[in-house]
């Protein structure tokens, strides 16, 4: 045994740390036989989990953290033909015992009773079919061999120790009348009925919103100080991972980099990799007393080195005619049945939305999923048309073009999406792609769109080359810096960003906002910036707009958001942003159960009347009343 | 002129190979029919035993097709006849020697009994007092002048009117007695009563609509030896015993009209025993021999009035030419289809009347199969072979279509080797096959087609008056009422006809159609192939069966049915 | 839910409009008509035969022969047979009995059958007996069920006469239950031949949709067991493709009972379906095609609503 | 994914074009592999079998009817008119697979077109367009094919349309669901905010992603109309004598059954072993062209 994760100080002074292991995985190599060969997702990994602790596993897409786990618990697929070799030793009153050697039977028992897991997504880690207090009950009657009625009490405890409200009632209730973070408590309920001694959780916050998010750690971490739970808490968050974890694996292509205490690692990581993660990650107050955008630092993942980044140059050009102005602008989209079917309400996805955007400036729409903020970029370029409000773009009311003049229009304005795998045609080859906009439009003779193709390749940073071959041959960052190649082929004025970095990986996210406040800076390019994600919105913005159900709460320049916000849900969602840094682990709040109410209103809802109060030049906040 | 429309049944391409019964005449004078029967079944199975006194058992009788309108006097199809004769009654029968036998008049006319006057126009009718209808209600001479009248009736669609329009001056003599009188002399009258059943006036006359008379046909109610039972649509109709029959019978409680479209499965039914008897098409050529052997089973062949032809159209220039038509007959392969394909069952003809009729002529010229002859004879006629070897004259090619209906693979199988015989003598026939409802209407009634393939009976009644299918005067194209859809026209034909028809002295019409009958041998406007066979099967014990070429239907006598004991 | 039937009402209601249309199109624009039959009836006029013709409604333009057809059936008159003169009503449900008897007999069959042999195949995928049912499926697809429905009566009606060639019952006999079964064995396997492979297909592909989902790992990690996981996780997720199949096979079903009737001479809707056509009757052949239409959608309809009932996340609104 | 930088090397496994991977995902089907092989022995045999055998395939003997399979004469017996049955099986072929493929031709490009129609423009033009596909598939399959067939003039051409005129509801079905779904996706907003016309769009951006449900749709309905040529001949409505198609050799079988079954066995294992290889080869290629793999 080879790990030298002893651990260090406490990361929290009130939690002890007996030093007992409770599960070690020892040298554990998993490998998949593909079509393309056999694959090593998994390469000699070894890590101990102490009892009462919190160990996060944290790496990239790809670095075999969550395939350690399930290997660990033999919860691969069935179907996957995968090589599993090491130990997984379970330590308990009866002496160790390796997983991994077990009979299927003794694994069952121990499954669920001993160990239990949470997963990813909660809608569909949970039988649509069955009841909520079904599957919770199912345990205790599978392991603890309780009668139906005796598993059902139980099943309400437990509802009501993860903060259901009214957890009785919501027993017979299936998963989808539950929210996405109400779903994750029910799966929490159902992990800890038999109070296991480890508790495995596999990116449990991801698919959550960051409000829900903050919710959901606060509950684990409460339960875990109630129960004595270890917890390997599965993540690819740096924000998580300083805020959850008492120690930090790091695993990067199957094996595990580098183990310490959190706050050691991010004191000052030993390993370059390590080093390079934690440079790119984006940390909310870092931008503290800067106006403008800032890179991130590039770090060299071989060697450790990091450039200095700096603040980038000013782009905005103040004019008295901003580039685009939008106002008023509402889309409601109605819900039918079917044909014949009466009008059964609407979602009001923006409503009577107005902001300006300057050339060379960079808005950013902020807020959480159904706020309405894709809606939004997706109507300012008319791939939705509005219901309400006027969109001026270059000075020309946008709304009222034609369509031979709105083509036009539209060249001056371009879309990157959040999906860079669905985003290109996969039967088109990545130049046919760039070069297609040219061809449409009949811009360009071919010989003038090659060039042009292998210019925009090179200024997004790929090999001209590339352009004969397929999108499936090249990873998410690149595809992303082709979409964006693709966007500028027609040289716009303003590009619509909508999400353009959240899938990626936090180093190549770095890479592609890098790119894009160079690009800004060459071609003075405007951006409609949409992102769920604070920290990020941080850097790249110089002014932000918190929309919220629809609507634009709070509006003005990013410092003032970010330094000085006002509205309530400005700063829960600030404060829900889990910080990157040990040190300042956010203060233990009450563990609420809100949940993100729904735009959707009945036939007959008309919105109120808002008014915006000015808090400092171009600072303005949405008049609040009792329902915050 | 009527056609074997079993592809009506057979649209699943079900072997239907011998063809439903149409009524042979033998004539009074005609003497004994020539029943030929190999083996003697019949007559052997018939005496062996002796009736039931009250009715015993029951008696399937398997059917290729489904009986379906039990009205008998508007249009209908032939398997309804099963039905008809043992649920109603004619005037008068014929049975299988030829001779009328009286049903429900108690003694059939004749110029000797004084029945008809001697001038042949007026009739007087005795009917049987016994006779019922099955609801009680006394049968009368108000009935028959009932039904005369309705089938005279012109807005009454009948299934046949011929010689009945003829009828006037009904007059009613009493209860059970009637007078009419005939407005010219129709020598196949007596015939064609024999297969008019009579419907009872007191139900029809209260159906809205006598020509779709609901409420009778979901219930019909006649005189015959059986009762209405039940029907159970698309697959049988049941019939009891009627324990009032004026007749002799019935000797056994029901009969079982059983509808089985498939030839193999009747077939096979026939050999396990779930059906007494194979009827109305009989069972297929090809297993003849394999079901003589079948034990417990009597199985022979019976012949037909119909005779296998191709129909020339006439119009079509293509046909114009006697020559060709001559040199396609002679090019036919006539024996390789009776021996082979029809396994030897049907008789070969060179006529359109069946041997057995009293006016077939025996001495017409014999067939002589010879390519080469034909080719000499195309040859001489100026027919030359043009540059892919298809003959052509004056603009015009030896090419033209022939039809049968669609799904009959026996017929199929004669069209391809006569499509062989006549491409080997420069002549191309292309098959061009329709479902039943298609080429029996316009296409064949307005003479669209080129050629077509049918069997034919081509007598009126059982009398072998065949006006209908050969005089000019009978060309629906032309605006005439007939079913000359060859469009033959030839002078002589239609005063031979006429002479014919105008006479009841049987020596006088015999000469007529014999002469005639030379005179079609050599113009050929339908070239015969064959007279039919058919197959027949009941059931050892089953006795009383005897088939009779004179009637549609076979099941004609079933009230004298019954089980050996 | 009320709502939700009175839409579905509508919209089948506009569906079987447009049925009814094409079918009328497609049924009277054939060429022959219902008056061939009889226009070989010795001694019938053309005289009679034009009165018939008007009588029928048939000297009409289509467009008015639709109209009036259209009110009528609107009004409950499906009008009558031209073959019997019974009305279609009666004509259709004396023989819609047999054909459901077939139908039902064999679905049964064959869900039974193709639902077991699709679950075991997906939980031993890749096994040999995985193996030889997606291989024989995929054959059962691919044999004419008429050429099937043939050599079966070959070789057990007879060569080995274990079984009746044909028919619902013994001609005459009164058919005792037992004599109805005798006869019911083979057409409904043979109908049910087809069905198999189609149920086991889907439900093998649905099986293993289901046990590659999240919640299957879910249940694992819980504890649960193996058959527990199977019977009471996968299948009730699994058996809900199934319902929504169940109401699209109702046509393929009937399609399949047309081939078995014809093949066994059984006196279905499918054999009144080709007598009807032959004989050009054109008042049958339009019901026949309604029916078939109203059952398709009324399949489809119950499929929905049970959906509903098994699937909590389906609403009916 | 991991670390990049921009101008990483692409990885080689991903580098080959995509149908290379579909076709080795393919080869690995051993049922499809036996599919394709068995159509392309069937295809050789039918086409050139009748140029080599010593039998005329239309030449009526009645002598020889019905003379039983032998290694001496004929192979696989003759017919009804002592025609050998081996070579007009394979003239048979001709015809069916023709059809087949004809049908599956004309019934893939206009449900295509109705799918993709359908599915791009939405709103009324789908609502039509798939009520009147959902009012063709509420009539059962053989119920609107005999009804189509009872008023034809059956010959190749008629037989052929008709086939794809109750078949082509199928593919439009998944053609519109795939559109619909491919509607969605991102490099078609992309396409349309850069400007891209709808015949742009559906041609470039939509077709190419449709193609693989629509090829195996289209290998499917071959097998398909295969089967309908034979439902058809059965019920009486097929090709016209004295040309053979497998359906009308096993119409015509029907009756001998008892006398002389190699008429119908041969026939029907020729139909079926043509179906089954193409589904064979339809599902092999279900899973080779597996959209997932490509568009996500």
């Amino acid at each position: 045994m080879k790990t030298m994760d002893m651990p260090s100080q406490p990361a929290n002074d009130h939690v002890e740390l007996p030093l007992v292991p409770a599960l070690a995985v020892e040298n554990l190599s998993v490998t998949f036989q593909g079509e393309t060969g056999s694959v090593d997702a998994v390469r000699d990994v070894s890590f101990t989990l102490y009892q009462g602790e919190t160990l996060a596993l944290v790496g990239e897409s790809g670095s075999g953290k969550s395939v350690t786990s399930l290997a660990a618990l033999r919860l691969l697929p069935p179907g996957s033909k995968a090589r599993i070799e090491g130990r997984a030793r379970l330590f308990g009153p009866q002496g160790p015992r390796d997983l991994l050697a077990l009979s299927n039977e003794e694994m069952r028992h121990i499954r669920g009773d001993e160990i239990a897991m949470i997963f990813q997504e909660p809608m569909t880690s949970l039988n649509p079919v069955l009841t909520a207090g079904f599957q919770i009950s199912e345990t205790l009657m599978v392991h603890r061999g309780l009668s139906r009625h005796e598993a059902d009490a139980e099943a309400v405890r437990l509802l009501d120790k993860v903060r259901i409200p009214d957890a009785r009632s919501r027993m017979n209730q299936y998963p989808h009348d539950f929210s996405g973070g109400m779903r994750q408590r029910v799966m929490i309920a159902m992990a800890l009925a038999c109070r296991p001694k480890v508790l495995i959780a596999d990116e449990p916050t991801t698919a959550l919103d960051v409000t829900i998010q903050a919710q959901i750690l606060e509950l684990i971490r409460s339960l875990q100080e109630e129960d004595g739970m270890s917890v390997l808490f599965i993540t690819h968050d740096m924000g998580v991972v300083a805020e959850i974890a008492d120690r930090t694996v790091v695993m990067y292509k199957g094996a595990v980099v580098e183990t310490g205490a959190t706050v050691d690692l991010f004191a000052g990581a030993r390993q370059p990799y390590t080093q390079a993660l934690l440079s790119a990650v984006p940390k909310l107050g870092s931008m503290r007393g800067r106006a403008r955008p800032m890179r991130f630092p590039v770090v060299d993942r071989t060697t450790g080195e990091a450039d200095t980044p700096v603040e980038v140059p000013e782009t905005v050009i103040a004019s008295e005619q901003p580039l685009l102005q939008v106002s008023g602008l509402t889309k409601r989209f109605d819900i039918k049945r079917g044909l014949f079917s009466p009008l059964k309400g609407r979602v009001h996805a923006v409503e009577n939305v107005s902001f300006d955007v300057n050339a060379g400036e960079t808005l950013t729409l902020v807020g959480e999923s159904g706020c309405g903020k894709s809606t939004t970029g997706r109507t300012v370029l008319r791939l939705i048309e509005p219901t309400a409000g006027s969109i001026q773009f270059g000075g020309a009311d946008f709304l009222a073009l034609k369509a031979e003049r709105l083509r036009e229009h539209r060249n001056r304005m371009q879309i990157i999406f959040q999906d860079p795998f669905a985003s290109l045609n996969p039967r088109m080859t990545v130049g046919d792609a760039i070069a297609a906009p040219l061809r449409v439009n009949k811009l360009a003779t071919a010989s003038q769109a090659r060039e042009r193709v292998a210019d925009l390749l090179r200024r997004v940073g790929l090999d001209p080359a590339v352009a004969g071959r397929y999108p499936h041959e090249f990873s998410g960052g690149q595809r992303q810096r082709i979409c964006i190649a693709r966007a500028l082929v027609l040289q716009p004025k303003l590009i619509v960003a909508d999400e353009a970095v959240s899938a990626l990986d936090v180093s190549v996210k770095a890479q592609v906002i890098n790119l894009m406040l160079d690009l800004q800076a060459e071609m003075g390019l405007a951006y409609l910036f949409i992102s769920h994600d604070m920290a990020a919105v941080e850097r790249v913005s110089h002014r932000v707009a918190v929309m919220y159900l629809g609507e634009i709460v709070e509006i003005g320049p990013r410092q003032a958001i970010f330094e000085n916000p006002q509205h309530p849900y400005t700063k829960r969602l600030l404060a829900a942003v889990p910080v990157a840094d040990p040190l300042r682990r956010g203060q233990k709040g009450p563990v609420v159960a809100d949940e993100i109410r729904s735009p959707i209103r009945s036939p007959d809802y008309v919105p109120p009347e808002r008014r915006y109060r000015t808090v400092s030049q171009g600072h303005r906040v949405m008049e609040w009343g009792d329902e915050w | 002129m009527s056609i074997m429309k079993d592809s009506f049944e057979s649209l699943t391409g079900r072997p239907v190979m011998a063809t439903r019964r149409r009524f042979l005449s033998m004539g009074a004078a005609a003497g004994a029919l020539v029943f030929c029967d190999a083996t003697g079944n019949w007559v052997s199975a018939a005496f062996a035993a002796t009736a039931p006194t009250s009715p015993t058992g029951q008696i399937v009788l398997g059917l290729s097709q489904e009986p379906t309108i039990f009205m008998p006097l508007i249009p209908h199809a032939d398997v309804d006849n099963a039905v008809y004769f043992n649920l109603f009654s004619p005037l008068w029968s014929v049975d299988e020697k030829g001779a009328f036998q009286p049903e429900l008049v108690s003694e059939v006319p004749t110029l000797e009994n004084g029945g008809i006057s001697s001038d042949g126009l007026t009739w007087k009718l005795k009917l049987d007092e016994k006779a019922k209808w099955h609801d009680g209600t006394p049968f009368t001479a108000e009935d028959v002048k009932f039904n005369l009248e309705l089938i005279r009736n012109p807005k009454f669609p009948a299934a046949n009117r011929a010689g009945i329009d003829q009828i006037t001056d009904i007059e009613i003599a009493g209860p059970h007695e009637l007078t009419f009188r005939l407005s010219k002399l129709y020598a196949p009258l007596p015939s064609i009563l024999s297969w008019t059943f009579l419907v009872p006036k007191h139900l029809i006359e209260k159906e809205s609509n006598p020509a779709q008379p609901t409420a009778f046909l979901e219930r019909p109610v006649g005189t015959g030896p059986f009762k209405w039972s039940e029907r159970s649509p698309g697959d049988h109709v049941t019939l009891v015993a009627n324990p009032d029959f004026h007749g002799t019978g019935p000797r056994a409680k029901a009969l079982v009209f059983k509808y089985i479209p498939d030839g193999t499965v009747l077939y096979t039914q026939f050999q396990t025993g779930e059906i007494d008897y194979v009827g109305l098409l009989g069972i297929s050529p090809d297993k003849f021999e394999e079901a003589q052997k079948l034990p417990k089973r009597v199985v022979s062949a019976t012949p037909q009035p119909m005779i296998e032809t191709i129909v020339f159209n006439l119009g079509k220039d293509v046909f114009k030419d006697p020559a060709v038509r001559q040199a396609l007959y002679v090019a036919m392969d006539k024996k390789g289809i009776i021996d082979q394909i029809y396994y030897g069952l049907p008789s070969e003809t060179e006529s359109f009347l069946p041997h057995e009729s009293w006016a077939y002529n025996s001495n017409l010229s014999t067939h002589e199969y010879s390519p080469e002859k034909a080719m000499q004879m195309l040859d001489e006629a100026g027919w030359k072979p043009g540059a892919d070897g298809i003959r052509e004259k004056n603009g015009v090619r030896l090419e033209f279509t022939n039809s049968t209906t669609a799904g009959n693979h026996v017929r199929e199988q004669t069209q391809q080797l006569l499509q062989q015989n006549w491409l080997d003598i420069g002549v191309k026939m292309t098959i061009s096959n329709f479902p039943a409802a298609v080429i029996w209407g316009d296409y064949w009634n307005m003479s669209k087609f080129d050629s077509v393939m049918a069997g034919i009976n081509f007598m009126v009644g059982p009398d072998p008056d065949a006006t209908g299918s050969f005089a000019s005067s009978a060309i629906p194209v032309k605006g005439g009422s007939g079913s000359n859809t060859a469009q033959y026209s030839n002078a002589e034909v239609d005063r031979l006809l006429a002479e014919g028809a105008s006479t009841f002295d049987q020596s006088e019409r015999k000469k007529a159609y014999l002469r005639m009958q030379e005179i079609t041998r050599q113009d050929l406007p339908y070239l015969p192939i064959f007279q039919y066979n058919m197959v027949q099967g009941v059931k050892e014990g089953l006795q009383g069966f005897m088939p009779n070429v004179n009637v549609q239907d076979n099941s004609w006598n079933a009230s004298t049915w019954y089980w050996a004991t | 839910m009320a709502n939700f039937l009175f839409s579905r009402l509508l919209q089948s209601a506009a569906l079987l409009f447009l049925v009814s249309l094409i079918g009328f199109g497609i049924v009277h624009l054939a060429p022959g008509g219902p008056l061939a039959q009889f226009a070989l009836t010795p001694g019938i006029s053309q005289a009679d035969l034009a009165r018939m013709a008007h009588e029928m409604g048939l000297d009409r333009a289509l467009p008015i022969q639709y109209w009036e057809w259209l009110t009528r059936i609107l009004t409950g008159d499906w009008g009558r047979s031209y073959r019997d003169g019974r009305s279609v009503l009666d004509v259709i449900f004396g023989r819609l009995p047999a054909t459901l008897e077939l139908i039902l007999t064999g679905s049964f069959i064959a869900i039974i059958i193709g639902v077991w042999i699709g679950v075991m195949g997906a939980v031993k995928r890749y096994s040999i007996f995985d193996m030889l049912a997606t291989v024989g499926a995929m054959v059962a697809l691919s044999v004419p069920t008429f050429w099937f429905g043939l050599i079966v009566i070959y070789v057990f009606s007879v060569n080995l006469g274990w079984l009746p060639a044909g028919n619902r019952m013994t001609a005459g006999a009164g058919g005792g239950f037992l004599d109805f079964l005798h006869h019911l064995i083979a057409p409904a396997l043979v109908l049910a031949f087809v069905e198999v492979a189609i149920w086991s297909r889907y439900m093998r592909s649905s099986m293993l949709d289901v046990i590659s989902q999240d919640y299957i790992r879910t249940a694992r990690a819980k504890g649960v067991s193996e058959r527990s996981i199977l019977w009471r996780h996968a299948m009730r997720n699994a058996m809900l493709p199934m319902i929504a199949l169940a109401g699209v096979e109702l046509p393929a079903l009937l399609s399949g009972a047309l081939v078995t009737e014809t093949v066994f001479t059984w006196p279905g809707m499918g054999r009144l379906l080709l007598d009807s056509l032959g004989y050009r009757d054109y008042p049958v052949v339009m019901g026949i095609l309604m029916i078939s239409a109203i059952l398709a959608l009324l399949g489809n309809l119950l499929a929905d609503i049970a959906a509903a009932v098994v699937d909590p996340r389906i609403r009916l609104t | 994914m991991s670390f990049e930088t921009a101008l990483d090397p692409l990885s080689t496994s991903g580098s080959r074009p995509a149908g290379n991977r579909a076709w080795r995902r393919f080869r690995r089907h051993k049922l499809a592999v036996f599919g394709v092989v068995a159509i392309v022995v069937l295809l050789l045999a039918c086409a050139f079998g009748p140029l080599v055998t010593p039998f005329d395939p239309l030449r009526i003997d009645l002598r020889h009817r019905f003379a039983g399979p032998s290694f001496g004469g004929n192979l696989f017996g003759t017919d009804q008119l002592g025609r050998d049955l081996l070579v007009r099986l394979m003239m048979a072929g001709r015809i069916s697979l023709t059809i087949g493929l004809c049908a599956m031709v004309v019934s893939t490009a206009f449900g295509t077109l109705v799918g993709i129609m359908a599915g791009y423009y939405g709103g009324w033009t789908r609502v039509l367009l798939m009520r009147f596909v959902d009012a063709m598939l509420s009539f059962p399959q053989i119920f609107l094919l005999l009804v189509l067939a009872a008023f034809i003039q059956p010959s190749i051409v008629t037989i052929t349309l008709l086939i794809a005129a109750t078949t082509w509801m199928e593919v439009a079905r998944v053609v519109e669901g795939q559109i619909r779904s491919l509607r969605e996706r991102d490099f078609v907003l992309a396409a349309q905010a850069f400007g891209a016309p709808g015949r742009y769009v559906m041609m470039r951006e939509l077709l190419p992603n449709a193609a693989g449900p629509i090829i195996v749709a289209a290998t499917l309905a071959i097998a398909r109309a295969i089967l309908m040529e034979a439902y058809v001949s059965f019920l009486g409505y097929g090709v016209q004598a004295p040309t053979a198609s497998w359906g009308n050799m096993l119409n015509d079988a029907q009756q001998y059954l008892g006398s002389a079954p190699w008429l119908a066995i041969f026939p029907g294992l020729a139909i079926t072993l043509a179906v089954a290889s193409f589904n064979f080869a339809g599902d092999g290629l279900r899973d080779a062209l597996d959209a997932r793999g490509d568009l996500h």
